[in-house]
């Protein structure tokens, strides 16, 4: 191309809109915008709405917090009047008030960023993230749920395990250990067991509820499910206790036959070496003793196995309710259930808790990465001297601004409130 | 030379019409390249409006194609002066109301047909009440192959006594049957020319296609919505019995089948 | 008068080589860029396009030449390349060839000059839609050299085939990388839209009014509008689809699936959502590619008729019309997906609406021949091309947009020979039309008209040869993507046809050469032209062939419409919109 | 631009009416945080149209005053009106088709899918049945629900 081809000239236009170039372009880009919200909310809303009914989790499930998120959509709507107010200053020249509104928009900005950023931990700390494999979100209290923690409790447990070749345990290591062997026995072969035993549908997915209810409680509030598990725990302690009671009466009885053995094994050994002496043999009174206390010494070998075996299963049993009780005694000392009170970090169980964590994460992800992008802006712009020449700079940063904040608007009560 | 162009645009709906009514006719080399025979009491409405808009098309194309060719005819001698007209109202309204008019038409002529075909489910009498029919096979789609699951003896689905047919479906003539159709992995489609049948099957969704097939045969189903590398051979045969073969097909497949099931759980 | 010039040149170039060639902020040479990049894109979609064709005509032999590159076994198409092909063929025609053609090339090219203005309102932003869309060439380019076979679910990515991996083994990585190329698409295509309005809302020369630009800008601006309003919710799925497949969320998943290898999948998303969302951008997506190639051929049918354009009003409302239903007819993609069958009856009755402007369209443009003095020239010829075919294209739509006869040929080669009547006999010819009207403008140099008919005439006969066959093996039933339909009894019959079309198809492909040729070598040996050799009537025509940075050498002042041909009361049959000064 | 030109004169007056219009939001916001938290929340459909109304007056607020459109010619109306109606179609056209699809859920979907929380409330009704001896089967209640 040849540019010095001709003269240039400055050719004259007519606009057909009384705003500048810049503005304009800002506001058909903010209409794009509203597109692509109206894509990802529109999206919230379907899948939202997709759910069968009644099934989408209410924020305390979610360890959302409704007062955190109105206080951000306070700190939001404050940037927004620091940063009109900003754009008022330079209007009218005074660069230095114009500057301190500025930043302090700025730091609303990043406040609201910080804010976010604490609500996200708090979401991960729990499990909750918008994906698989990290995320412990389980969407139904089924027999599905129940392995996942099962392979979950024996994957921590075998990892210990390894851990206790290398190197002595510590006292906190040692301790998780046996929460998890107890959670192990007490919950998941519990569960297991009540429902492989269980015919009745709706009894099996009672036990699967509570199941879930004991790791993470959906209603924390709900008395009359402390209730029952208070009552199933009394009813677990007293089964334990006649199991030790039982247990005790068999260790005596052990104790006894032991003895009992002994004298008869006394006699009965005479009475051998007597026969095998030989020559003049047993008179009859004597043979008849002699097979009796062979019979006799029989009878009680046979009894002591019985005993031994009841014994171990006993003791089986005694670790199997003393496991059950200590569950269902954490998850009753603690308000969130046995995950708050081991932070096992078990599977959680939160009907259409996946899909509610893509949403949030999507949705708060894409308007946290505008702020973050206005942030940057306001980043670019603050070194420059806001006087009113510039004021146009602060009107398209301002207005991208809004629409960010306006977008909060809808999101905070979609996702916090609804 | 310029004649030559013009001519080259009027050969398009002339020879296009051609090619079209040639097929139709099925004469060589173009036999069985049309249509395939309708074999479906629902698909009627279907070939219907089909030949009913290829009319409609194809009066538009021939006439508008003569016109371009028309339009395009040089003058002779060739420098003329091109009339200065800046459009006609009377005339725009004109060719913009008759269009809109067939529009309106075609799109309420076809709502029956649609309803009939999508929307509402062939009904039974049963014991005097009238109730949907309910699906006698529920066929699901896998890549790259369709399964037929069939209630067996008891008539309800999820039962021990349920049997699968993979490949090969098997339907009474003269009945209105209701398939239950699902998909286990991706999107796939049901598609039966010779029934004029066609469903995208939705995983985690449940969808019901109907027909009333009229003569006894073997015809084709085919997958139509892109599911995998396998999607070409997607295939499977839809058999059309007489109600006799089929109660007898019926009563030996569930026979044999059972037979199997039994042989596994020894 | 140095000082105003320097500050000038620095808003179009960058000092230097590459600031002036490379990273240039004029329009034109940015227009030039997205030419020549989608020339280049369009020689590797079609050979593409040649590939499927070939398997169509002579499935699972070896491929002659081609089978080399590719790794496929002995130079056969294997079916999971298969996929892959068509998949690239759409993709890269669709968002690398006819869009950034339509909206890149003759968008950046065309609209400063037609409403006389100097560049885009934002000439980096220009620049930066350009190389935005470099991204998206190298993810795009890349994925073909991915593990496997590159991304194979279709170009439209239905889920939960483009998500699970287990399903489209295939695809991998590849399909990520698709995901992420289609996003800088709809950058740069955001970039390039919110631009465009700009400039022509702000920049006209005086007299320029909005009823007096000429249709190519009217339908520049409404695509540019669709364009702004669509893509971002396209954008947003594809997010929602790359989490899906990156994170393992679920928006399109639904639970239970049996095809990830065992894994669960996280569930609770519905399949369809993706279609609604894909639709929405893509049904206007389809005007976004017929559109500015509707404008292009109404100013070149009325400059070579040598007459107004018939009925300019109704033209612009018929343009704004269909963009405005364009919005709302998104569902007749979905008429069999397992959409509501009710919602299908509300989208049907808006899509037969939409053929009502099409006609007007159509109607009106005959009436311009009509009467008219005709220049058989090679855009002209192009440009009824574009007509003959759109008829078609058109009325085979209607076909579909009858919700029961949709049921039969949904998916089937009907739909395929629709959309190629629409795409290649509609947009591609317009292009190629544009290609040789505006040639001399971009520059300065004639293409050769002999070789031009000569082109047009072979690809005008190859093309209907190739796609018109189509509609009978639609109505045969026989569905689209399908690598080998011949073991189907059904379909057995088909192979004949096929192969007329392939050879067809393959001679439609050398064909182009002629064009290549003539593209190239009237670059160094084309005649020179000064700045208005049709004797057209609009702005573009005043500035210099081919113009320098700013355009314009003089300050147009438009005082008439664009297409004031054979004026009884002017001496010659043309009337600039604006008087160029006697130099 | 008319707001430059008044903005200049009253400047207290626009910061008045910038404070008022931020108390205006912090109440509304307000409003939405109380009704979340009470009783009307039981009827659901209710509670959410007031809080969307709410959000909508908000959304007002700032478009018209801090971004200023109060004092815009027509083109604002043009910017805006479309684009807001093309998001509104885009969610009312999803409504039916997607947002409804749990009816048409499949057996095998719902072996998997989550289920309405009737069933977990039964949790809590089982739960205060079976305050006796072993935990009692939900059949009574679930019957009820159903």
């Amino acid at each position: 191309m040849t540019d010095t081809q001709h003269q240039h000239v400055e050719l004259s236009y007519e606009p057909a809109l009384p705003i500048p170039r810049g503005k304009l372009c800002l506001w058909l880009f903010l209409s794009t915008e509203i597109m692509f919200f109206a894509g990802l909310i529109g999206s919230y809303i379907v899948l939202r709405f997709g759910v069968p009914e009644g099934a989408w989790p209410t924020p305390k499930q979610v360890y959302l917090v409704e007062w955190i998120g109105a206080f951000n959509t306070f700190v939001l709507i404050c940037s927004s009047v620091t940063v009109v107010l900003a754009l008022e200053a330079a209007k009218q020249n005074q660069a230095g008030l114009a500057k301190r509104w500025f930043v302090l928009t700025f730091l609303l900005g990043s406040v609201f960023l910080g804010i976010k950023a604490y609500e996200y931990t708090q979401k991960f700390e729990h499990g909750i993230y918008p994906m698989r494999p990290r995320s412990k979100i389980y969407d139904k209290a089924n027999p599905y749920y129940v392995s996942a923690v099962g392979s979950y409790v024996a994957g921590e447990i075998a990892k210990l395990q390894v851990e206790t070749g290398r190197t002595e345990l510590t006292g906190m290591d040692q301790e998780r250990l046996e929460h998890l062997r107890a959670v192990q026995t007490g919950l998941v072969n519990w569960t297991a067991e009540e429902v492989a035993l269980e015919e009745n549908p709706y009894a099996q997915s009672s036990q699967l509820e509570t199941f879930a209810y004991v790791i993470s409680p959906l209603d924390p509030d709900n008395s009359q499910a402390h209730e029952f598990l208070v009552s199933q725990k009394s009813e677990v302690e007293k089964q334990k206790d006649g199991f030790i009671l039982e247990q005790k009466a068999k260790d005596q009885r052990s104790q006894e036959i032991n003895e009992e053995l002994v004298e008869l094994n006394e006699a009965y050994a005479a009475l051998e070496a007597k026969a095998e002496a030989g020559e003049a043999a047993l008179t009859a009174a004597e043979s008849e003793a002699f097979a009796k206390l062979a019979t006799q010494r029989t009878e009680l070998y046979e009894e002591l196995t019985a005993v031994d075996a009841s014994r171990a299963k006993l003791t089986q049993e005694i670790e199997t309710y003393t496991a059950r009780a200590d569950v269902l005694e954490a998850t009753l000392s603690s308000h969130h259930g046995l995950n708050e009170a081991w932070h096992l970090g078990l599977p959680i169980m939160i009907p259409s808790g996946n899909t509610w964590a893509n949403t949030y994460f999507l949705l708060t992800g894409f308007h946290a990465v505008h702020v973050f992008i206005g942030l940057l802006a306001f980043a670019l712009v603050m070194p420059m001297k806001l006087i009113a020449t510039h004021a146009h700079l602060v009107e398209n940063l301002g207005l991208y601004w809004h629409f960010v904040d306006l977008v909060w608007i809808f999101l905070f009560p979609l996702l916090y409130l609804f | 030379m310029n004649r030559v162009w013009s001519l080259l645009f009027l050969l398009v709906p002339i020879l296009g019409t051609l090619l079209i009514v040639w097929a139709i006719f099925g004469a060589w080399p173009l036999a069985g390249l049309w249509l395939p025979e309708n074999v479906n009491e629902y698909g009627g409405v279907i070939d219907h409006l089909f030949n009913l808009i290829l009319w409609i098309t194809g009066v538009i194309f021939i006439g508008t194609g003569a016109i371009l060719a028309l339009t395009m005819w040089p003058a002779k001698g060739g420098s003329r002066r091109a009339a200065y007209v800046h459009g006609n109202h009377t005339l725009e309204i004109i060719w913009a109301v008759i269009p809109a008019g067939i529009l309106v038409f075609l799109s309420i002529y076809q709502l029956n047909a649609w309803a009939e075909n999508k929307m509402d489910r062939p009904v039974e009498v049963v014991d005097g009440e009238e109730r949907l029919v309910p699906p006698s096979v529920r066929v699901v789609a896998r890549q790259f192959d369709w399964d037929f699951f069939y209630p067996g003896p008891d008539g309800k689905f999820d039962t021990v006594d349920d049997f699968m047919v993979t490949g090969e479906v098997h339907v009474p003539k003269n009945q209105p049957v209701v398939f239950q159709i699902e998909s286990s992995d991706v999107l796939h489609s049901f598609f039966v020319p010779s029934l004029r049948v066609k469903q995208d099957i939705v995983p985690g969704m449940k969808q019901f296609v109907w027909f009333e097939a009229n003569k006894a045969g073997r015809y084709e189903i085919a997958c139509t919505e892109l599911c995998g590398w396998g999607h070409y051979k997607m295939g499977a045969v839809l058999e059309v019995q007489e109600e006799e073969d089929y109660a007898v097909w019926l009563q030996e497949t569930t026979a044999k089948c059972l037979a199997i099931s039994q042989s596994f759980e020894e | 008068m140095s000082s105003p010039q320097n500050a000038t040149a620095s808003r179009w170039s960058i000092p230097g080589f590459l600031g002036h060639y490379v990273f240039s902020r004029d329009h034109k040479i940015i227009g030039t860029q997205f030419l020549f990049s989608t020339l280049i894109w369009g020689v590797a979609g079609g050979l593409l396009a040649l590939a499927v064709r070939w398997q169509l005509a002579w499935p699972w032999s070896d491929m002659p030449i081609f089978g080399r590159l590719f790794e496929a076994e002995g130079g056969q198409i294997s079916p999971e390349f298969y996929t892959m092909l068509f998949t690239m063929h759409a993709t890269i025609m669709i968002f690398f060839v006819i869009i950034p053609m339509l909206a890149g090339a003759f968008g950046n090219w065309l609209i400063p000059l037609m409403i006389g203005a100097d560049d885009m309102a934002f000439p980096t932003l220009n620049m930066l839609s350009y190389w935005i869309m470099w991204p998206a060439f190298i993810l795009i380019g890349a994925s073909f050299f991915t593990a496997g076979y590159g991304p194979s679910s279709g170009w439209t990515a239905y889920p939960p085939l483009s998500v699970l991996d287990a399903a489209a083994p295939g695809s991998g990585v590849a399909q990520t990388l698709w995901i992420l190329g289609l996003t800088f698409v709809g950058i740069s295509s955001m970039m390039g839209s919110v631009n465009y309005m700009t400039t022509i809302i702000q920049m006209r020369a005086p007299g320029m009014t909005m009823m007096r630009l000429p249709m190519t800008i009217w339908s520049m601006f409404i695509t540019a509008i669709l364009q702004a309003f669509a893509l971002p919710v396209l954008t947003a799925g594809l997010f929602m689809q790359l989490s899906d497949r990156v994170f393992g969320t679920g928006f399109f998943l639904p639970e239970g699936l049996a095809a990830n290898n065992g894994i669960q999948v996280a569930g609770g998303g519905q399949p369809l959502l993706w279609q609604h969302l894909f639709w929405f951008y893509s049904h206007p997506a389809v005007y976004i590619m017929i559109l500015p190639a509707m404008g292009m051929v109404s100013d070149i049918l009325a400059c070579f008729s040598r007459k107004p354009l018939f009925g300019y009003k109704p033209m612009v409302y018929s343009i704004c019309a269909i963009a405005g239903l364009g919005f709302i007819v998104w569902g007749h993609h979905m008429f069999i997906s397992g959409m509501d069958p009710i919602l299908g009856v509300s989208f049907m009755i808006s899509t037969m609406l939409i053929a009502l402007p099409s006609g007007v369209k159509t109607f009106n443009w005959l009436a311009t021949l009509w009467r008219g003095n005709v220049q058989f020239t090679t855009p002209l010829l192009f440009s009824v091309g574009f007509l003959s075919m759109f008829i078609i294209g058109g009325l085979s739509g209607i076909f579909m947009a009858a919700t029961p006869v949709d049921i039969y040929i949904h998916d089937t080669y009907f739909i395929v020979a629709h959309f190629h009547y629409v795409l290649f006999g509609g947009s591609i010819l317009a292009l190629l039309g544009a290609i040789y009207f505006w040639y001399p403008k971009m520059f300065g140099r004639m293409m050769s008209e002999r070789l031009g008919k000569v082109h047009f005439f072979l690809t005008f006969i190859l093309t209907n040869m190739v796609f018109y066959p189509m509609h009978i093996l639609g109505a045969a039933g026989f569905p689209r993507r399908y690598a080998d339909p011949y073991h189907f009894q059904a379909f057995a019959d088909l192979l004949p046809i096929n192969q007329v079309m392939t050879v067809s198809a393959i001679l439609l492909g050398f064909t182009q050469i002629i064009f290549a040729a003539n593209f190239v070598g009237s670059l160094f040996f084309g005649k020179k032209v000064g700045r208005n050799p049709w004797q057209a009537n609009t702005l573009e025509w005043a500035a210099p062939s081919p113009p320098g940075h700013g355009n314009f050498d003089f300050q147009p002042v438009v005082c008439r419409g664009p297409y004031e041909y054979s004026c009884p009361d002017a001496d010659v049959d043309f009337l600039p919109q604006a008087e160029t000064p006697p130099a | 631009m008319v707001s430059e030109a008044s903005g200049q004169q009253d400047h207290k007056t626009n910061t008045k009416l910038f404070l008022k219009v931020f108390a205006a939001l912090c109440f509304l916001t307000a409003i939405s945080f109380v009704i979340a938290n009470s009783p009307l929340m039981k009827s659901q459909g209710l509670a959410w149209a007031v809080m969307m109304l709410v959000s909508c007056a908000k959304a007002f607020l700032v478009i018209s005053f801090f971004m200023h459109l109060k004092w815009e010619r027509t083109w604002k109306y043009v910017l805006t009106i479309p684009a807001s109606l093309m998001s509104l179609l885009l969610v009312v056209a999803l409504i039916p088709d997607v947002g409804r699809r749990a009816e048409n859920y499949s057996d095998q979907r719902w072996l998997h899918a989550t289920e309405p929380s009737e069933v977990k409330a039964d949790l809590s009704r089982e739960d205060a049945s079976a305050t006796g001896d072993e935990p009692v089967p939900v059949d009574s209640s679930e019957s009820d629900s159903h």
